[in-house]
C-alpha cells in the first residue's frame, strides 16, 4: 500500500519534470500575477505594505487554482484513470498520492519563493516567517479541497470555470484566515490563533478530503 | 421493526407514491402560505410599531429575515437530502435536494438585495465587506455551483451524486454565516431575533417576523414538492404510470 | 391602524424611506411569482415533451 | 445467455440479470453471463448496442440499473481487491503518457496494479508485441497502432487471470491481429479467460462463447 | 466569406449556449475573483476606492485568460480545427470570427457586471462610465491578443499556464492603460488620452491579431 | 509508385519525390503517386510506417521535407481554395462536438466547406448512414461506432470528388463496413477518386491501386 503510494507520487513527479516548462508554470504565474498589482494599482511602498498580504495569497490561490486541472484530468481523458480505479490499493491512497505530488510541484515553490515576494513587496521582515508558515500550512488545504472539486468536474469539458465556481467558495475562509495571518504578523502581534486554525483545517482536510475525492471520482467514472 | 420502517420508507419514497402523495399535500401547504403571508404583512405593514431608531426602514426586516433564514434552512435540507440520496441511494432524496437549489438561490438573492437595500439608510452604503454579508454571498455561489453541477453532467445519476457530494462539502459554510457575527466584530446585527432566552425585540414586531417566516416555510414546501414531482415525472418519463397520467393531462 | 389618522399616502412614503422599503417588498413579490411561475412552466414543459415522445414512439412504432 | 456447465468448480465471473439504461434507451436486460476458467466470450452487437457499456460494469467502472456482477461466487463490489488482483481491462482509451517513454509507461501500469517485472521480461513482452527497441522512445512520438501494442505488452505482463477488452484490434495491421490471437490462445490454454469485442472477425482455432447485444434495437439500420 | 464567418460565429454561439452553465462561468469568476481581495485585503473603503480599478481590470484580465483556451483548445483536440483548415474558405476570416465569438461569450458580460462591481468597491459614480469604456475598448484586445497565444500551445497539453507565461507580458500595457483611466477617472480628470491609447491598441490588434493567430494556427496543426 | 496511365485529362492528385522524416526516422522517400478521377487508392503498411504522416500531407495539414503535392497539375499550396473545395479529410479524430446534435454537427461541419444541404438531403444521408432517428441526439450520447458514422454522412453530402480517408472502418461494425465499402463504389462511378488506409481488408468489387509504405522498417517486427 505504501509502495502503491510511493510509485505513483514517483510516475506523477517523473512526468511534471519530463515536460520542465511545466513545472515552472505555477511559480511563474504566481510571480506574474503578484507583480501586475504593482502596475494596476499603484508602486507606492505605503499601499502594497497594506496590499502586500492578500495579493500575495489570493495569486497563491489562483495559481494553485490553475494548476489543479494537471491533478486528475488528463489521467481521466487517456484512460489512465479508469486504470487507477482498477486497482487492488484503496483508491484514497491512490488520491493521497496525487495531491501529495501536486502540492510537491505547485504549493511547495509558492512557498518557497513566497520570501522574495513578500520582500517586494514590503513585507516587513518580522511578517515574513507568518508568511511562509500560513502558505505552508494553507497551500496542502488548498490541493487537498482542490482535488474534490476537480474529481467532481473532471468528466465536464471545459469545467475549467465551472470548477473555480465549486471551489473558490471553499477556499475563502482558508484565504481570509492566512491573509489575516501575515496582515496580524505586520502589526507585530501574535498569530498564533490564525496559524493554529489553519493547522487544524488541515488537519481536518487531510483526513476527509481524500475520502470525498475518491467517493467523488468513483462518482464521475460512471461514463 | 426495522425492516418494517425500511419497507415504509421505501414505499413511501417511490416516486409514483410520492407523486400522489404530494399533489394532495400542496394544496394544503399553498393555502396556509397565503394566509400566514397575508396575515405577516398586514400585521408587519399596518400594526407593527415604527422602530425609535430606524423608523420606517427597518419594515424590510419582515421581508429580509424570513428569507435569510430560509437561504441557509434550504441549503440544510437540501445537503441532508442528498446525504440520503448519495448513502441509501433514494432517488427522491435527490430529487428533493435539485428542486431546492433554485428555491435556495431564490431566497438567497433576496435576502443580498433586501439587506443591502437596508444597508444603504442604516450604514450609508449598500454593500460593506463584512463577515457575514460575504458569507452570504458565498452561500449564493454554493447554490451556483451545486446547479451548474448538476446541469453540466449528463448522466442523471451521475449529476445528483456529484452535486449531493458538493452540497455536503459546502455544509461548512452554515455556521460560518451563523456565528461570523460573533467571531468577527461586524457592522451587521448580531442575533436579536434568535435569541433563546430573550428576544431583545418588540413583541408587535417579533409577531409579525415570526409569521413571515413560518409563511415563507411553508412556501418553501409547496414549492419544492411542484417542483420535486416535475422532476418525477421527468425521471420517470419512461415508466408505464408517467405515460398513462400524462396522456390523461 | 395606528391611530385614527392613517393615510396612504404617509403609508406609501415610509417615512422617506419609500424607495429602499417598496424595492424589497416588490422584489420578494417578484421572486414569489418566479417561483410560482417557473416550475408550471416547466411542468407544460416536460408534459408535452413527454407526450412527444409517446407520440414518437407509437409512430415509428407502426412504420417499423 | 451462456451456461457452460463445464465445471461449476472454476466459475469466473458471473452476471445476474443485468440491465443497462442509457438516455431513456434500454440497451439490455435481464443479461446473465457465465465464465469459466479457460473460457473466450464475444460480446457482440451492432454500433451502439451497449458493447462498451457492458463491459465497464462488468468490471465495476460502471453501475447497473438492475443486477449484479459476481466474481467466484461473490460480488464484485464486495471482493473488489481481490477482483482487481486478477482482472485487467482495457478500454477504447490509450492509457498511455505521450511524455513517458514506452518503458516507463508499462511499469506505471503495472505499479498502479501493484505489480512490476524485471527488466528482461517486459523487453521480452515489447519484442513479442513488436516494440523491440522502442522501450525508451516517448510515446507520444509513436503511430496509433504502435500505442496500442504498449497495451499488448502490459496485458502479457499483468498474468491476470480475466482479461476485458474493448475493440483490442483497434488501429492494429495485421500481425497485431495475430499477435492478438495467439496471445488470446496462449491465456486461454494457461486457463485464464477472456471478454471482448470486436467488429473485425477474430480468428481463433478454439470455441469460444458469444453474447449478442440489442438485435434490432441498437444502431436502427 | 461573410456567410463564413456568421456560420462559424453562430456555431460557437450555440456550442456556447448548450452548456448554459458555461456561459454564466467568466462572469462568476470574475465576480468571485474581485470580492476575494476586500476579503484578502481590507474591508476598509478608503483602500477598497485606491484598488479598485486595478483589482477590477486584473480580473477582468484573469477571466479572459482562463476562458481563453475555450478558443481553440477543444476544436484542436476533437480535429475541427483541421477541417477549418481544410476550408475553402480565408482562415484569417474564421479566426475572427472565434475570436468575436470569444469576446461576446467573456468579454461583453464582463463589461456588462463591471459597473455594479465598480460601486461594491466603492468606484466613485463619475468614473464608472470611463471603466465601463476602457473594458469595453480593452477586452476585445485582451481575446485577440489571446488568441496568438492560444493557437501558439494548443499542441501542448496542459498548456493552461504557458499560455498565461507567453501573453500576460503582452497583455500588461492593456492592463496599466486601462487600470489607469479608471483611476485618473476616478480623480476627476480626463481620460482622453488613455481611451484613445486604447482605441488605437484595439485597432492595430484588429488588424493584425487574426493574421499572426492564422499563422500559428498552421504552424501547430502540423502534428 | 503508381502510374494509372488512363487519361492525362483526369489527373486529380499527384505527388513528386515526397519524403517524410519523423523523429530522425526516414519513413518514406520519394514517393511519388499519381491519382486519376475514378480511381481508388489503398495506402497500406505496418503500424508506424507513415501512413497518417502521409494523408496529413497530402491534404496540406502538414509539410513534406521534399517534394511536393500537385492538385490538378498545380502545387496544392497554390490553387488552396480550390483544392479544398473539392476534397474532404476524415482522419483519426472525432470532429463531432458532444454538445451539438447529429444534425447540428452535420450542419457545421458543411459550413466549414462553405457548404449547405436541404433538411431532406441530410436526413436522408442519415438513413443510408443507420442514424436515422438520432438527429437531434447530443452526440456524446452516441456510441463510438455511431460517432463515425456521422462522418460517414457528412462525407457522402460535401459530394466532392476526393475522399482522403485515415482508418475509416474504425469503430464500425459489419453493416458500417459494408456501407463505406458501397459507399466508396458509389463514389467512384461519379468519378470521384479516394485515398485511403485501413488495417482491415476492404473488399471492393473493382480493381484499387495500392502503396505499401515502409517494408519493414515500421514496427520492426
Ligand atoms: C447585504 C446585506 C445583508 C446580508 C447579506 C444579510 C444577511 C443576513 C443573514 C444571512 C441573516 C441570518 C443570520 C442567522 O440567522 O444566523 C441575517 C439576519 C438579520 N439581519 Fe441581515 N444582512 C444584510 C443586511 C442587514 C442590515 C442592513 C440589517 C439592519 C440594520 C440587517 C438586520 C438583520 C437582522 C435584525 C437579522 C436577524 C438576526 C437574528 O436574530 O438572527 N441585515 N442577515
Ligand atoms: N508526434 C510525433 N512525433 C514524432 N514522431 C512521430 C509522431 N507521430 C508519429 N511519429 C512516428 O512516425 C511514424 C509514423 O507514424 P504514423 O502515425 O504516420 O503511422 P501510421 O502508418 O499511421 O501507423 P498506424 O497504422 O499505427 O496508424 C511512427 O513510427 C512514429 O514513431
Ligand atoms: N455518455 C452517454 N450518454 C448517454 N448515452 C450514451 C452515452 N454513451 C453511449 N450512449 C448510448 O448508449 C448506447 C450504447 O453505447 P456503447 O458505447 O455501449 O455502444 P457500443 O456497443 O460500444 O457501440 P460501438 O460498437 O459503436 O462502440 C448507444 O446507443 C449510445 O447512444
Ligand atoms: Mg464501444
Ligand atoms: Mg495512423
Amino acid at each position: 500500500m505504501l509502495k502503491a503510494f510511493y510509485h505513483l507520487l514517483a510516475r506523477d513527479l517523473r512526468l511534471a519534470f519530463r515536460s520542465r516548462h511545466e513545472l515552472a508554470n505555477p511559480l511563474i504565474f504566481f510571480v506574474l500575477v503578484v507583480s501586475l498589482f504593482p502596475l494596476a494599482v499603484t508602486p507606492s511602498a505605503d499601499l502594497l505594505m497594506v496590499m502586500a498580504p492578500g495579493v500575495i495569497w489570493v495569486s497563491a490561490l489562483l495559481s494553485v487554482l490553475l494548476s489543479l486541472d494537471r491533478l486528475f484530468k488528463q489521467d481521466y481523458e487517456d484512460g489512465s484513470l479508469d486504470q487507477l480505479m482498477l486497482s487492488p490499493n484503496p483508491l484514497v491512497i491512490l488520491v493521497l498520492a496525487k495531491v501529495f505530488a501536486h502540492w510537491l510541484l505547485t504549493g511547495l515553490p509558492l512557498v518557497l519563493i513566497a520570501p522574495l515576494l513578500g520582500m517586494f513587496m514590503y513585507v516587513p521582515d518580522e511578517a515574513i516567517s507568518t508568511l511562509i508558515f500560513s502558505l505552508l500550512l494553507g497551500t496542502p488545504v488548498l490541493s487537498l479541497v482542490g482535488a474534490i472539486g476537480v474529481s467532481l468536474t473532471v468528466a465536464v469539458n471545459r469545467g475549467g470555470v465551472l470548477l473555480s465556481l465549486i471551489i473558490l467558495p471553499l477556499y475563502i475562509p482558508i484565504l481570509i484566515f492566512g491573509a489575516n495571518a501575515v496582515d496580524v504578523a505586520s502589526d507585530g502581534m501574535s498569530v498564533r490563533g490564525q496559524l493554529l486554525f489553519l493547522a487544524a483545517v488541515l488537519a481536518l482536510a487531510i483526513s476527509l478530503a481524500p475520502l470525498a475525492t475518491a467517493v467523488a471520482l468513483r462518482i464521475t467514472a460512471s461514463r | 421493526m426495522f425492516k418494517r420502517i425500511w419497507g415504509w420508507i421505501q414505499r413511501f419514497s417511490s416516486p409514483k407514491h410520492f407523486y400522489s402523495i404530494s399533489g394532495k399535500m400542496i394544496p394544503w401547504f399553498a393555502i396556509s402560505a397565503i394566509f400566514l403571508g397575508v396575515y405577516g404583512l398586514y400585521m408587519g405593514l399596518f400594526v407593527a410599531p415604527t422602530d425609535y431608531q430606524q423608523g420606517e426602514s427597518y419594515r424590510i426586516i419582515f421581508i429580509h429575515v424570513p428569507a435569510a433564514w430560509m437561504s441557509m434552512f434550504i441549503y440544510v435540507v437540501m445537503a441532508v437530502s442528498a446525504g440520503i440520496g448519495l448513502i441509501w441511494q433514494i432517488k427522491l432524496a435527490d430529487m428533493i435536494a435539485a428542486a431546492s437549489a433554485p428555491i435556495g438561490a431564490w431566497f438567497t438573492f433576496i435576502a443580498l438585495v433586501t439587506g443591502s437595500l437596508w444597508g444603504k439608510p442604516m450604514w450609508g452604503a449598500y454593500w460593506v465587506w463584512d463577515a457575514r454579508l460575504t458569507s452570504e454571498l458565498i452561500l449564493l455561489f454554493l447554490y451556483f455551483g451545486y446547479m451548474a453541477l448538476q446541469s453540466s453532467i449528463e448522466d442523471q445519476r451521475t449529476a445528483d451524486k456529484a452535486s449531493g457530494l458538493l452540497a455536503i462539502v459546502g455544509v461548512v459554510n452554515i455556521p460560518i454565516i451563523h456565528y461570523s457575527v460573533q467571531w468577527w466584530n461586524t457592522l451587521h446585527q448580531g442575533a436579536t431575533v434568535s435569541k433563546l432566552d430573550k428576544p431583545s425585540m418588540h413583541v408587535d414586531m417579533l409577531i409579525p417576523l415570526l409569521v413571515m417566516a413560518i409563511a415563507a416555510k411553508l412556501f418553501y414546501a409547496a414549492i419544492v414538492l411542484v417542483r420535486a414531482r416535475n422532476q418525477v415525472l421527468y425521471r420517470e418519463r419512461n415508466r408505464q404510470w408517467v405515460r398513462e397520467l400524462v396522456e390523461k393531462l | 391602524m395606528n391611530g385614527s389618522e392613517f393615510s396612504w399616502s404617509e403609508f406609501f412614503n415610509m417615512g422617506g424611506y419609500a424607495v429602499f422599503v417598496w424595492t424589497s417588498y416588490g422584489l420578494a413579490l417578484v421572486m414569489v411569482v418566479a417561483n410560482i411561475v417557473s416550475p408550471i412552466i416547466e411542468r407544460k414543459r416536460v408534459i408535452s415533451r413527454i407526450k412527444r415522445a409517446i407520440r414518437r414512439e407509437t409512430n415509428t412504432g407502426k412504420a417499423g | 445467455m451462456i451456461d457452460t456447465e463445464s465445471g461449476k468448480t472454476a466459475l469466473m465471473l458471473e452476471t445476474r440479470q443485468l440491465e443497462c439504461v442509457r438516455d431513456d434507451r434500454l440497451l439490455f436486460t435481464d443479461l446473465s453471463i457465465k465464465l469459466a476458467a479457460g473460457e473466450i466470450l464475444q460480446i457482440e452487437g451492432a454500433n451502439g448496442s451497449g458493447k462498451t457499456s457492458l463491459l465497464r460494469i462488468l468490471c465495476g467502472l460502471r453501475r447497473a440499473e438492475e443486477g449484479d456482477v459476481y466474481w467466484q461466487g461473490e460480488k464484485v463490489s464486495q471482493v473488489r481487491e481481490d477482483f482487481y488482483a486478477s482482472m485487467v481491462y482495457i478500454g477504447h482509451l490509450p492509457c498511455i503518457k505521450g511524455d513517458l517513454t514506452t518503458l516507463e509507461n508499462i511499469q506505471s501500469l503495472l505499479d498502479t496494479r501493484s505489480q512490476s517485472a524485471p527488466i528482461e521480461e517486459i523487453d521480452e513482452a515489447l519484442a513479442k508485441v513488436g516494440l523491440a527497441g522502442f522501450d525508451d522512445v516517448p510515446s507520444k512520438a509513436l503511430s496509433s497502432g504502435q500505442r496500442r501494442r504498449i497495451l499488448l505488452a502490459f496485458l502479457f505482463l499483468t498474468k491476470a487471470k480475466l482479461w476485458i477488452m474493448d475493440e483490442p484490434l483497434t488501429a492494429l495491421d495485421v500481425q497485431g491481429v495475430e499477435l492478438v490471437e495467439s496471445m488470446l490462445m496462449e491465456h486461454r490454454e494457461t486457463g485464464g479467460s477472456a471478454v471482448f469485442t470486436t467488429h473485425h472477425g477474430m480468428q481463433l482455432p478454439c470455441e469460444m462463447s458469444s453474447v449478442t447485444l440489442g438485435k434490432g434495437q441498437g444502431s436502427k439500420c
